[in-house]
């Protein structure tokens, strides 16, 4: 199975993404330039954490409108898989591609922390292989992951499934405790209606490796695999 | 020339923790009489553009495709000659 | 020339006609600006260059000691370490975020310049009491500016370390770290060399910011300092990002003849230092430095301190390559001169030559002085504890209660918590530790890191306060499995025109020597910051050390968290009747009083080499530096990241109480061992002539500990922990 | 009552990133006739205070101790009656 991993100028957890591709679940994988007009080839794009264009103005809002994107809203059109991770969820929720808003977190301050995640749909292909129940250790590292969607939004999320993520205690209580940075119904990653399309601010390409304290994040990426596997036959 | 002034604030149903922080601080500082506080983002755009019309349609387009994202954000702005 | 005309830029009447007898005739503006930046304290050591002199410097494994923009040491199979740390007081008094920030931004570049990528991040912070608003702004803005840069460019903030006292009320201490790998052939040195060369700038556009930052640095604050505002930048993280993943492109590609970032002193340091290196001259065109405001002159222009850019030389047939590689990466890049060889600095703007120096004299030449030292009276006073006066604890709860909440001992999570510490997936162990790890990719290596000064023990004994600072950096370096390889170290004192400030100053340097010497650490590069007093009071002396160590193999790091119930606690060193200087003292009595713990640098070694082997030998499951607060506060700091508490029988052989729970003797190492290892680690001790006392059990959820069969502490770790945790966030609240 | 609205730049003389990186941004979006942008902060504070003089020194006020860094940046305001 291809990645691609997107750079943009100031992405900076590319080379994150790149190692666990590579080195941890051995995939092919290449770096794909903002400037490039085409994803093809690929089998799942992701859109790395960082501070694409210094996240000036916006997170996101400059990135959007790079090259590279309008392949990647083409191919996610066509059902490509695409994960936006950190900076690469702010591009996607900017790019329309997916629903809602990121802005600054109700702490107002940067937070770097490992977090806990309740998956709330198994079935789409970043989450069919997880066990049921199991939540999820996964690293945040944001100022501005503070998810915001109306309520009727929230409403069409919620009985569509593409609610993906939410932050949970420990003990996997969803409650504000455990909510880092204000978001919505404690929403840590959404996907679109079409389900091959997932934004979420916590870094499972930071939890893949036992030495790095977890490896939960390649449930996601065991998840993408099957999938594609399944696809093929 | 024309120069936008171009103010955004985060639309009314999003909550504002910045305001609220400066609020806070401003409270504490002894400014009683603060009654609210909402915290948000300015610019200017100068155009080499003297049509004040199509200027006005140009920032219009220009801070709803990028300048400001309208899932959260209001702006409103006015022309200035410079 | 009117004497005003020099005093204003900070030269000395002297340093006018040195100035003067070098170019044979009076310098006119331009040239006057830029020996007046260039002989600055800060870009010329003119005062510290002689103490300087006396560290160690060389080792086996030095590749690159002081001198260049940062020093480089050998980590074998072809790779190297590169580390600086750097000071950014004054900045972050007047504007902390953006300070800090371009404190973080500055000491990147320097990394990079040398050809390595950086990899790590670490900051040493002083500041006054934290109820003080104006304190906790500066603390907010700082924190705040270190995050905004390194998060942004995305290189971990891994360590560092945080101090509150009132001596640094009115001028805190910002001092950033940077950590760096490069393979060993490819260091990059920062010299023009290769007559007609091309040079290149390429970066942020000049601007009026930051003009006289220098010599801003090297004056005491002052209500005047207000109006000196211009000195403080706004630093652009995104195109420092820019500017390091193309001039490291270009490093490894071999394009690139020498290359120096534009810091303090902004292009007049870059091109007299790059000619002066490659004992050449340089020709520059000013009227082709891209600038941000129109109408700059040439003065401004040749000091102006502007963030994000770099200076380089090519060669002619790789000149095209490189200006293309820097438009991929959204760069602008100019041809601003070229090498000479008549060591000249030749400045032209609108076809004139508006300034014609020797590089070399700007570089080189500037005045050393050797400032009156004496030993400072307030010695006499502090000096003077007296213990049999001193009442002994009566509730040690409480007192542990209360020293974990004092914001030295707290938990600085408010401050680590904001830094992006995992970026680039090579952190091992986190914040939080005694040192932070990192691995190193496409090996089986470690590097450990750290910062550390007590500057309080530096304030009572610089000499024994110097020598400290580089043990407790070795020690925590050590406690996580690390050899200590060598420091750099960033010098921060008052107004060294003041003879007892500069006794201070060589007692330290030499306390530190010493220390560096013994444990074969040298030093291979640091920074002096002067000048740190507001209205005349000076800050405690604070001569922090940042020091890297290796791991051979990085799955043998070590952390101070206790792993599991029923393993042997131990500790290994001595405990004395000294209260001298410590966190005890001073927050439970409110004095800084008497001599600070007494170090003996054999034992230190001995003690960090058995720890070491233990660790290498996967003898120990934790192990912790005991420093302010104790063994008391060791002990707790271990329970709190699994929750594991400990039953502790001690004997107190003659001690106080106060002295064996709290007393901050040096060489002490708290372990903790699985029962099947502990008689191999007490082997490995008493071979060693290192003392190891056994001193309980971990397990439970409670921190007891009794003193010859008498229960003194026994308090939850949750209870503990909570205090600890939450006292650095209700302040700032 | 008496809203403020303050808007916050930076000095001229210090450099803008966002700004700069917005301008690049709306070139590249095809607005060839955006000659420079500057971006800053917007505050609204509203006071409870009729007395225009009054609000005017306790906004001022409040620029120079906490709104703003007068280090960097520089602020203008207007008083509108709400
Ligand atoms: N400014 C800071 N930035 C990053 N980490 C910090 C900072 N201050 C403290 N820490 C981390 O908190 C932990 C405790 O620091 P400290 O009390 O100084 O430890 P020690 O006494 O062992 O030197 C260390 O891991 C240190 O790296
Ligand atoms: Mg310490």
């Amino acid at each position: 199975m291809k990645f691609g991993v997107v750079v943009f100028p100031g992405s900076n957890c590319d080379l994150d993404a790149y190692h666990l591709v590579k080195d941890v679940i051995k995939q092919p994988v290449d770096y794909v330039w903002h400037q490039e007009e085409s994803v093809t080839g690929y089998d799942c794009i992701i859109l790395p954490g960082g501070f694409s264009y210094g996240d000036y103005l916006r997170c996101g809002a400059i990135a959007r409108f790079s090259p590279v994107m309008k392949a990647v809203k083409e191919f996610a059109l066509r059902g490509g898989l695409v994960i936006g991770i950190c900076n690469g969820f702010q591009v996607l929720v900017e790019a329309g591609l997916l629903p809602g808003a990121l802005y600054r977190n109700t702490v107002l301050q940067f937070r770097c922390q490992f977090t806990h995640l309740k998956v709330e749909n198994y079935e789409t292909p970043f989450t069919e292989t997880i066990e049921r129940g199991r939540l999820l250790k996964i690293p945040i590292a944001h100022g501005e992951g503070n998810y915001y969607v109306d309520n009727e939004t929230l409403r069409q999320l919620e009985s569509n499934g593409q609610i993906i993520f939410r932050y949970a205690t420990e003990q996997g209580e969803v409650s504000d405790t455990a909510n880092p940075n204000g978001s919505v119904y404690n929403i840590a990653g959404v996907c679109n209606a079409n389900k091959n399309v997932l934004g979420m601010m916590p870094h499972p390409e930071r939890a893949g490796e036992a030495i790095l304290g977890s490896e939960d994040g390649l449930m996601i990426f065991d998840s993408i695999l099957k999938h594609w596997e399944g696809s093929r036959l | 020339m024309l120069k936008a002034q171009i103010k955004v604030l985060l639309k009314q149903s999003v909550l504002d923790p910045q305001g609220q922080a400066v609020e806070k601080a401003l409270g504490s500082l002894g400014y009683n009489n603060v009654e609210h506080v909402r915290v948000g983002k300015y610019l200017e755009v100068t155009l080499a553009e003297n049509n004040r019309e199509a200027a006005h349609k140009q920032v219009e387009e220009m801070c709803e495709r990028l300048l400001t994202n309208t899932v959260i954000e209001d702006y409103t702005f006015t022309l200035v000659e410079v | 020339m009117r004497p005003e005309d020099w005093r204003n830029m900070g030269l000395k009447d002297d340093e006018f006609k040195m100035i003067v007898e070098i170019l044979g005739r009076e310098p006119n503006y331009v040239e006057l600006g830029m020996y007046s930046v260039m002989w600055s304290e800060h870009c010329s050591y003119k005062n510290s260059k002689d103490t300087l002199r006396t560290f160690p410097t060389e080792g086996e494994r030095v590749l690159q000691g002081p001198g260049e923009n940062a020093g480089i040491v050998d980590i074998g199979d072809g790779l190297a370490v590169c580390f600086k740390i750097e000071s950014h007081n004054h900045p972050s008094a007047i504007e902390p975020y953006q300070g800090a920030a371009t404190g973080v931004g500055g000491i990147i570049r320097d990394i990079f310049t040398m050809g390595a990528r950086p990899i790590a991040s670490l900051n040493s912070l002083r500041f006054g009491t934290l109820d003080d608003a104006h304190v906790r702004y500066i603390l907010d803005g700082v924190v705040a500016g270190i995050a905004g840069y390194g998060n942004c460019i995305g290189i971990p903030t891994v360590a560092g370390e945080v101090y509150f006292d009132p001596s640094y009320q009115g001028n805190p201490l910002v001092n950033a770290m940077c950590v760096g790998l490069l393979e060993t052939d490819k260091i990059k040195l920062g010299k023009a060399t290769g007559i007609g060369n091309p040079v290149i700038l390429v970066g942020a556009r000049t601007g009026r910011d930051g003009m006289h930052g220098v010599t801003f640095a090297s004056e005491e604050l002052s209500e005047a300092s207000e109006e000196k505002r211009p000195a403080v930048q706004v630093g652009d993280p995104f195109m420092e990002k820019l500017l390091l993943e193309a001039c490291l492109e270009l490093i490894n590609n071999d394009d690139v003849v020498g290359i120096q970032d534009l810091g303090g002193a902004g292009l007049t340091c870059a091109t007299s230092e790059m000619a002066s290196r490659g004992n050449s001259g340089l020709e520059i065109v000013l009227d082709r430095v891209p600038c941000r405001e129109e109408g700059m002159t040439p003065y401004e222009i040749m000091i102006s301190e502007s963030q994000e850019r770099m200076l380089m030389v090519v060669t002619p047939e790789k000149e095209e390559k490189v200006h293309a590689t820097f438009k991929r990466w959204g760069l602008t890049s100019t041809t601003i001169g070229f090498v000479t060889s008549d060591g000249i600095l030749r400045v032209h703007q609108g076809g004139k030559v508006v300034a014609e120096v020797p590089a070399h004299s700007l570089a080189e030449d500037a005045p050393v002085y050797c400032p009156a030292y004496q030993e400072p009276a307030y010695l006499q006073t502090t000096a003077k504890l007296d213990l049999q006066t001193l009442p002994d604890v009566e509730d040690a709860n409480q007192v542990l209660l209360q020293l974990l909440a004092a914001p030295n001992i707290a938990s600085k999570e408010w401050v680590w918590q904001q830094y992006d510490y995992m970026v680039r997936t090579s952190t091992v162990v986190l914040p939080g530790a005694d040192a932070a790890v990192l691995r190193i990719r496409g090996t089986n290596k470690g590097l450990a890191m750290s910062t550390d000064c007590n500057a309080r023990y530096a304030y009572l004994d610089p000499y024994v306060g110097g020598k400290i600072a580089v043990a407790e950096a070795a020690r925590n370096v050590v406690c996580s499995g690390g050899e200590p390889l060598a420091i750099t170290n960033c010098l921060n004192f008052g107004n060294p025109e003041e003879p007892e400030i500069f006794w201070q100053f060589r007692q330290a340097v030499a306390g530190m020597g010493e220390a560096c010497r013994a444990l074969n650490t040298p030093v291979t590069g640091g920074n002096v910051s002067f000048y740190n007093e507001t209205n005349g009071e000076a800050i405690y002396p604070t001569p922090v050390v940042g020091m890297v160590g290796l791991l051979d193999d990085v799955k043998q790091h070590c952390t101070p968290a206790f792993k599991a119930a029923g393993d042997v606690v131990v500790l290994l060193g001595d405990t004395y009747n000294e209260l001298g200087g410590s966190e005890y003292l001073a927050a439970i009595h409110q004095r800084v009083q008497g001599q600070p713990p007494a170090l003996d640098m054999k034992k230190e070694k001995t003690l960090q080499k058995v720890v070491l082997a233990a660790i290498k030998q996967g003898l120990v499951n934790s192990a912790h530096d005991l420093s302010e607060g104790g063994l008391a506060v060791a002990l707790a700091e271990c329970g709190f990241a699994n929750g594991i508490g400990a039953t502790i029988a001690l004997t107190a052989n003659g001690l106080r109480l106060d002295s064996l729970l709290f007393g901050e003797s040096q060489s002490r190492v708290l372990i903790s061992v699985s029962p099947e290892n502990l008689s191999t680690l007490l082997e490995l001790a008493a071979q060693n002539g290192v003392s190891a006392a056994e001193l309980g059990q971990t397990g439970g959820t409670n921190m007891e500990v009794a003193v010859d069969g008498l229960t003194q502490l026994k308090l939850p770790l949750r209870q503990l922990k909570k205090a600890w945790q939450e006292a650095i966030p209700c302040a700032m609240k």
